[in-house]
């Protein structure tokens, strides 16, 4: 087996008397995609934000490659390939599309403190910016400001930025929540694309049966801020206590 | 009996032409579905019904009121609720203080808070937390009960179940069909299964036309259609 | 004939002191009107006024300085109203080798080394205003003082002065304070002036310099110093001010003008008229504006050419008569040497404002002003 | 820090700050007469400070509105307040406390009817197209500022305006050697009544609630069936209001007053508001009384630092509690 | 990436930009009066100081109201130098130097300390930080002149009497009526100075930096995330700004030959400073320009211009009241109302969007 690209030991957050995330413990590797799955408020945005730097946790510790990451700022965590697309979108409004994406390109290539060429003259930034606005579809929509966009095309321009990064970690919170069925299938492919890589890691919340079914190599459940399962898809999937505290009773319905 | 009739819309926003047409009736009772590929213009039509855009040409009918030029607290007045897109909840207050908002007098009918509790337990155990902390899920809870907190004749829902688990969008889909008796519900969803569970009567919505309307059993029916209009053949 | 032009720079806008630069423009419309007799003409060449708003920002001031001196072909100015403002238009004089007389604004160092032979001053300075102070005391060896300025130059300078003029007197200062320009409540240093002067023996007496607002001789007052014997002393203000002075009957000072104190042909014609125009007494600037025309009627009837350097020559040492009595410019460094007024406070319920009543006129020469500058 | 902070809440929190600084001064100053005197002056300054920040906080807290032109109320409630103790020079000199009073009571009435026509104004013509841009806010209050204060100097012209008092709030009250001037102990009365009737409309109405949900999203309150815009107008008028009559009492205690009085006590105003916490009247009054009470002190103890002794307060205030001391939202 | 994209409006703006370029450059031969040339020299040195202002206040969104004292370190630093040393180049880089070393050290341990609190907070404790400074310069009068300020002489070839070439006769040579005397280099030293730090910022907005500035105006956290640390960018842009604002004062006060407090550390300037970013536009180097050029225009010229307003409708009561030319600045605060209600974007913003639209 390869060695575990991030780790986080213990992770725990809390909040006053609240413990959102609580000792959580977990191994992620390059090549495989992890689903988190939980009720609502289980922890699943927190354990994101703590990994990659918008939370600070109260103890534990996320290594990524061996490296401590836990009291780095989300800027230094990016640098050493922490990637994440957000639950609630969060995109540059008043940037163009293009302008968003090609800032996530920059920063991956580090030309942000070059005072004095001309972003035009960096033409590699934007040829890179347009493979993913293509690889998203949004190549029409380039010269909109995002803010512009509908729900469903803000939703994968969050993606795409995400893409932009090239992190090594990929970190997607419902990445697909609100698509139509007729978008939703553009954003699944690109995430399948990235596991095709063997080098990276993906971890992918999502409350949507079918698509943890079609994607998942392995399945963690959150529950109340503490790792209530961890198994690959079907095992967990079909233990009772999983039943019990998330699916409801929709598991027989679908 | 029809309650909200909605008849030639146009909308505008900005330059942008957004809808282009839009002509629906809304019967009294019951769910009525609205569906449509992301940018249709769903999001539109309902926030030109609560009076946030302006339809021109075009007119919205409550009642047999006529509401387009309505102010939009005015048409809330007129016992409407709103679930936006973006949840629209009051992050710098509590929970209980969101909810006492969307009271009509400021107080709360102990039944319908009880009811509240059962269906999302977590607003219950985060009552006096500000809501910008909630989880996001937690916030989709907070914004439906929002609507609900009080009797209304009509609520305007956009896509209440997205980010809910599935345990918490079975409960949601109880307590809509338990109030349907009293209040008619316009669903923005795309969330089909959810839909169709509860959809008496719905239309499709693309590029800012109605491309189909007709009863939900039919709709389910013809799979043809809803390959057409959804795409739903992934 | 070609006019006499003569440039008047003041702050006429943006600030709260425009109304003090007013004063001092019809002030010197006035006195012109007097010098000629009307006649607005000196040696057969009308003159003409050429107004110009220094905006009470120095940068403006020069500009518009220059454009008087420049374009506009002035043969001199008057201005301004700011020290700094005023400062600042200084080397413009010396740059176009032309007269600035300066008026209304007080500042000592506007005469002092950093000024130049081109700058002659007809307005008082902070040390007149603090010697006469003294004077006004009437100091002694059981005069004892604590002294309140505000905390920059202009106030430490003030204070420097009244401290040179009780020198050799006998009477001693047991404290100085100085609060940050524009306090407004007093409460504190009063305190800690009552804590100095309680204990002491003789005339106790709190000195307040205080140029800005804020009432201090006011709060002080109603904090009952008279409870330790403690006498307030400032100098006087101008007429708005005056209805604030009824709280301190008795209190004696020293001030530059006030226009029932001066009993002279100029001041009875300045008095009368100003009634006659604008119902209404002169007022400092006022009687400042005219003494600087009247210097600038002499002195140009007086020189044979207007050249500056004959215009130098006849104003240095020049005597003539003001409002106020005469003047003289001392030929070092350019200041009008000239009388201040001791006054005791008279409240007559019939007089909007307090009167401040003449004790005796103290002549320039028993005041003993430093020279600025050597010329 | 976590516990320190718990301790002090169990104890009674920030509010107990005045009261620390208090005795902190009493050891250093020593003469208890001295001290009495300051403290008494500092809380009375703190309680006229608090009624010209009281309709800033209100409406900076509340409405997210930055209004640089609160100032400009400020002043023309002082203006306005003289010249009707000006023209009732009559009652005012007579002996009557009544007659006194009523002149008083009708120059106060006449700044705060002005603070509301001029709020509304403002709100209607001003304020309405730049909600939620707060550098377009700072811009355009500021261009009224210029406006109202050149208004002020074509109408009243530069030179200072004396402002009658009424007889009997003239003089000080002698305690043994503690003096508490007349005038300060009314002003104290005033902060405290428009403090408490504040503090009563937000705390026990939904009206403060309704305020700054509308703030964060407008639309929402409106789809709940609120006039978002009538109350704005509402709050801002108030707020003119509260500032209007700020300068009144300011310019009774000033007795000598400029157009650029408003102006002036700005900084002071803002420091208040901000290091109490924003949105939050309780937060303002605290603020006010720190300020009231510290720059006596150090223009007592150490009259260097006079000057800089608000600033150094919400310095330190602000690094010790980065949203002020009691921010109604956190 | 410019802040305008291409469009009919970006033209006309930069079109009017280059005119005001060559109008400034040629200057002292088409406005041959005292006054022109004042106008002239602060617009230069405004362009350059607003323009500094709209790399915090329009690309990166941190309102700060230090500039002023950025610009004072530079001017009283060249002051100083100037009055203590004596008229000499040397006097002039230590000055430089010095306003810049202070500014740096300032502004980075502002930027370090307070950059991280909420943006209303920054601008609190900016106000603090430069009403301090306005203290300090009044109370070390001793280097500073206090409130009265300080006049000195600038370098030699700075003075009027200096002739820069001379005919046969040791008369000094015009051109186009205009003497090449040293008023003019001086008016030159100040234009190619400012040119060069302009040219130098527009740069800095087109370059990957500038873009980065704006996406952590539009959402810092976003930034954060995709992994630019805004503390670092804003503190440097901070920095920037405020060397730009000490060179800045430099240069002003080499041009004045006197430097106070209402010069260059005043709060009405830096309202003033404000007003010029916004009636230009936020967020466009263009901006500043038109900015600049309008409002100190209107300082010197429209009370002029009310004056013959006032003047001509002597007859219709009531106008010549309003008009009256001291109440100029209560016109400004009301054409400055109208402005930022109309052009939310500022002139060049507007233009250049209408153009967008056509
Ligand atoms: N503020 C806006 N400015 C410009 N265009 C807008 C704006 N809001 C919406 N639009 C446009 O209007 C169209 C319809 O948007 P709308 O939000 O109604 O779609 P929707 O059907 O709700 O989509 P979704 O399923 O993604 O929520 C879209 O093409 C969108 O780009
Ligand atoms: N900054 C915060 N302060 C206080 N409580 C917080 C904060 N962030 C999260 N929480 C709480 O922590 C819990 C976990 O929230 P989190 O957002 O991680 O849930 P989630 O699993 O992502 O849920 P969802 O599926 O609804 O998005 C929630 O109860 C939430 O209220
Ligand atoms: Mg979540
Ligand atoms: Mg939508």
């Amino acid at each position: 087996m390869t060695q575990p690209s991030l780790v986080t030991q213990d992770l725990t957050i809390r909040f006053g008397g609240h413990v959102a995330v609580n000792a959580v413990s977990c191994e992620f590797r390059p090549g495989e995609l992890t689903v988190i799955v939980g009720p609502n408020g289980a922890g699943k945005t927190t354990y994101f934000n703590l990994i990659s730097g918008q939370l600070t946790a109260t103890s534990g510790k996320v290594l990524k490659d061996g490296t401590d990451l836990t009291a780095m700022a989300p800027s230094a965590r990016a640098h050493h390939g922490i990637g994440r697309a957000f639950q609630l979108t969060n995109l540059f409004p008043g940037l163009t599309v293009l302008e968003n994406i090609r800032l996530a390109v920059q920063a991956r290539s580090g030309a942000g403190w070059k005072l004095l060429r001309r972003v035009e003259a960096l033409t590699e930034l934007t040829e890179k910016a347009e493979r993913y606005l293509e690889a998203t579809k949004l190549t029409d929509k380039a010269h909109q400001p995002a803010s512009a966009l509908p729900h469903g095309d803000q939703r994968k321009l969050e993606v795409a930025l995400l893409m932009a990064m090239e992190p090594d970690i990929y970190m997607f919170d419902e990445p697909t929540a609100g698509m139509s069925l007729d978008h939703a299938p553009d954003v699944l492919d690109l995430i399948a694309e990235i596991k095709k890589d063997r080098t990276k890691t993906v971890l992918l919340v999502e409350h949507k049966m079918d698509v943890v079914r079609a994607l998942a190599d392995r399945i963690i459940v959150l529950h109340n801020g503490e790792l209530l399962a961890d198994g690959p898809p079907e095992e967990v999937m079909s233990s009772q206590i999983v039943r019990d505290v998330y699916l409801g009773k929709s598991t027989e319905a679908a | 009996m029809t309650l909200l009739s909605l008849t030639n819309m146009q909308t505008n926003i900005g330059e942008y032409a957004v809808l282009h047409d839009i002509s629906l009736t809304v019967p009294e009772g019951g769910v009525f579905v609205l569906l449509g590929r992301n940018g249709a213009g769903k999001t539109t039509t309902l926030r030109s019904i609560m009076g946030m855009w302006r339809p021109s040409p075009g007119s919205v009918m409550f009642r047999g009121q006529d509401i387009t030029a309505l102010h939009t607290a005015d048409i809330a007045r007129l016992g409407i609720a709103f679930v936006p897109e973006n949840m629209g909840i009051f992050g710098g207050l509590t929970v209980e203080e969101n909810l006492v908002l969307a009271t009509a007098k400021g107080k709360f009918d102990r039944d319908r808070l009880n009811r509240i509790y059962r269906l999302f337990p977590a607003l219950e155990k985060f009552w006096t937390k500000q809501a910008w902390s909630l989880s996001g899920g937690q916030k989709q809870m907070l914004s439906v009960a929002r609507a609900i907190i009080e009797p209304r004749d009509l609520i305007l829902i956009d896509e209440p179940t997205k980010g809910l688990a599935p345990a918490i969008v079975d409960a949601m889909a109880e307590a809509f069909r338990e109030i349907s008796d009293t209040t008619t519900i316009l669903l923005v969803e795309q969330n089909f299964e959810f839909a169709k569970s509860l959809g008496r009567d719905m239309a499709v919505i693309d590029d800012g036309r109605i491309a189909h309307a007709g009863s939900m059993a039919d709709f389910v029916a013809d799979r043809a259609l809803q390959d057409r209009l959804l795409s739903l053949s992934v | 004939q070609d006019p006499v032009k003569i440039g008047l720079v003041h702050g006429i806008s943006g600030h709260a002191f425009e109304a003090f630069s007013k004063q001092a423009q019809t002030g010197f419309e006035l006195g012109i009107e007097y010098a000629t007799g009307g006649t607005n003409e000196i040696k057969g060449r009308p003159v003409e006024l050429v107004i110009k708003d220094s905006q009470f920002k120095p940068d403006v001031a020069r500009a518009v300085l220059a454009e008087a001196y420049g374009d506009d072909e002035v043969l001199l100015a008057v201005g301004a109203t700011s020290s700094g403002v005023t400062q600042a238009m200084l080397p413009i004089a010396e740059e176009y080798e032309k007269i600035l007389i300066v008026e209304p604004a007080v500042a000592d160092s506007l005469t002092g080394p950093d000024s130049n032979r081109y700058v002659f001053k007809t307005s008082r300075n902070s040390s007149m205003d603090m010697q006469a102070q003294a004077l006004a005391l009437q100091p002694d060896e059981n005069l004892v003082v604590a002294t309140l300025a505000e905390d920059y130059a202009f106030g430490r300078d003030g204070i420097e002065a009244f401290k040179a003029a009780l020198d050799g007197s006998g009477a001693t200062v047991v404290t100085e304070e100085y609060v940050p320009q524009g306090t407004t409540d007093f409460t504190a240093v009063a305190e800690r002036m009552f804590n100095a002067l309680k204990d002491e023996e003789g005339r106790k007496v709190i000195l307040i310099y205080i140029a800005g607002g804020g009432d201090a001789p006011g709060k002080i007052q109603a904090m009952d110093p008279g409870r330790y014997d403690i006498e307030i002393s400032m100098g006087g203000h101008i007429l708005p001010v005056l209805p604030t002075y009824k709280r301190f009957p008795g209190l004696e000072g020293a001030v530059y003008y006030y226009y029932e104190a001066f009993d002279n042909e100029i001041n009875n014609w300045l008095v009368e008229t100003h009634m006659e125009r604008f119902d209404s007494p002169p007022d400092f600037f006022t009687a400042g504006g005219m003494s600087a025309a009247l210097a600038v009627v002499a002195a140009l009837e007086a020189a044979p050419e207007w050249d500056t350097e004959t215009l130098i020559e006849t104003m240095e040492g020049m005597s003539w008569d003001t409002p106020k009595g005469g003047m003289t410019f001392r030929a070092e460094d350019h200041q009008a040497l000239q009388d201040m007024l001791h006054f005791k406070i008279k409240v007559e319920d019939d007089v909007e404002w307090a009167i401040p009543e003449k004790v005796r006129i103290i002549p320039a020469e028993e005041m003993n002003i430093p020279i600025g500058r050597e010329n | 820090m976590n516990q320190m902070n718990a301790t002090l809440t169990r104890v009674g929190g920030v509010n107990l700050l005045p009261l620390a600084v208090a005795l902190v001064a009493f050891v250093l100053i020593g003469a208890p007469s001295s001290w009495m005197t300051l403290t008494v002056a500092g809380l009375a300054m703190g309680m006229m400070i608090f009624l010209m920040a009281s309709g800033l906080s209100l409406v900076f807290g509340l409405m997210d509105v930055l209004n640089f032109g609160h100032s400009a109320f400020v002043s023309l409630g002082a203006f306005i307040a003289a010249t009707v103790l000006a023209w009732m020079g009559g009652w005012l000199g007579s002996d009557s406390v009544l007659l006194n009073s009523a002149a008083l009571f009708i120059a106060f009435t006449a700044a705060i009817l002005f603070g509301l026509a001029a709020g509304w104004f403002f709100e209607t013509v001003i304020i309405k197209p730049v909600y939620s841009d707060h550098l377009r806010q700072i811009l355009i209050t500021m261009g009224a500022l210029i406006v109202v204060e050149q208004a002020i100097l074509a109408i009243w012209g530069g030179t200072p305006m004396s402002v009658p008092r009424p007889h009997f709030l003239e003089g000080a009250f002698l305690i043994g050697d503690v003096t508490i001037e007349v005038y300060r102990a009314f002003a104290f009365l005033l902060g405290l009544i428009v403090y408490l009737a504040l503090y009563f409309t937000l705390n026990r109405t939904r009206l403060g609630l309704l305020i700054r949900a509308g703030v964060e999203n407008r639309e929402m309150v409106e789809a709940l069936g609120f006039r978002i815009d009538r109350l704005f107008i509402g709050v801002f008028m108030a707020g003119s209001a509260l500032a209007a009559m700020g300068g009144a009492m300011w310019a009774g205690y000033e007795t000598l007053i400029t157009p650029s009085l408003g102006a002036e006590m700005m900084i002071v105003v803002f420091i208040v508001v901000i290091i109490g916490g924003l949105g939050s009247v309780e937060g303002t009054l605290l603020g006010a009384i720190m300020v009231g009470l510290v720059s006596n002190y150090v223009g007592f103890l150490a009259p260097k630092l006079a000057l800089a002794s608000n600033m150094i307060l919400m310095m330190i205030i602000l690094l010790w509690r980065p949203n002020g001391l009691r921010p109604a939202v956190k | 990436m410019n802040a305008i994209p291409s469009t009919q409006g970006s033209v006309i703006v930069k079109a009017a930009v280059l005119v005001i370029a060559a109008l400034l450059l040629f200057a002292p031969f088409l406005f041959q009066d005292v006054r022109s040339l004042e106008v002239a020299a602060r617009i230069c040195v405004f362009i350059v100081l607003v323009a500094s202002y709209d790399l915090l206040i329009g690309y990166t969104g941190i309102v700060s109201f230090a500039h002023t004292m950025f610009f004072g370190f530079g001017a009283y630093g060249a002051a100083i130098a100037l009055k203590q040393m004596g008229p000499g180049w040397d006097a002039v880089a230590l000055g430089a130097v010095a306003g810049m070393a202070v500014s740096l050290v300032v502004a980075v341990a502002v930027g370090l300390l307070s950059l991280r609190v909420k943006a209303i907070f920054f601008a609190m404790i900016t106000l603090a930080t430069a009403s301090v400074a306005l203290v300090l310069a009044s109370q070390l009068s001793q280097f500073t002149g206090g409130e009265d300020g300080i006049t000195y002489r600038s370098p030699d070839i700075f003075k009027t009497a200096t002739k820069l070439f001379v005919d046969e006769e040791g008369k000094v040579v015009r051109i186009f009526g205009v003497r090449l005397n040293g008023k003019l280099a001086a008016y030159y030293f100040v234009f190619f100075t400012s040119l060069a730090m302009f040219l130098f910022m527009l740069r800095l907005v087109g370059s990957p930096i500038g873009t980065v500035l704006k996406a952590i105006r539009e959402n810092e956290a976003r930034a954060e995330a995709i992994g630019y640390r805004v503390v670092a960018y804003r503190t440097f842009v901070f920095v920037i700004a405020a060397l730009l604002a000490s060179l800045a004062g430099t240069v002003y006060a080499i041009w004045l030959k006197y430097t106070g407090p209402d010069t260059t550390l005043s709060f009405a300037i830096m309202i003033d400073i404000l007003l010029m970013v916004v009636i230009g536009g936020m967020g466009t180097m263009w901006g500043a320009v038109i900015g600049a050029v309008l409002m100190v225009m209107a300082q010197y010229y429209l009370r002029d211009l009310m004056g013959t307003a006032a003047e001509a409708t002597a007859n219709i009561p009531l106008l010549p009241e309003v008009l009256n030319p001291d109440r100029w600045l209560f016109w400004l605060g009301i054409i400055f109302i109208l402005l930022v209600y109309f052009f939310p974007k500022g002139i060049a913003g507007t233009i250049a969007q209408k153009g967008a639209r056509a």
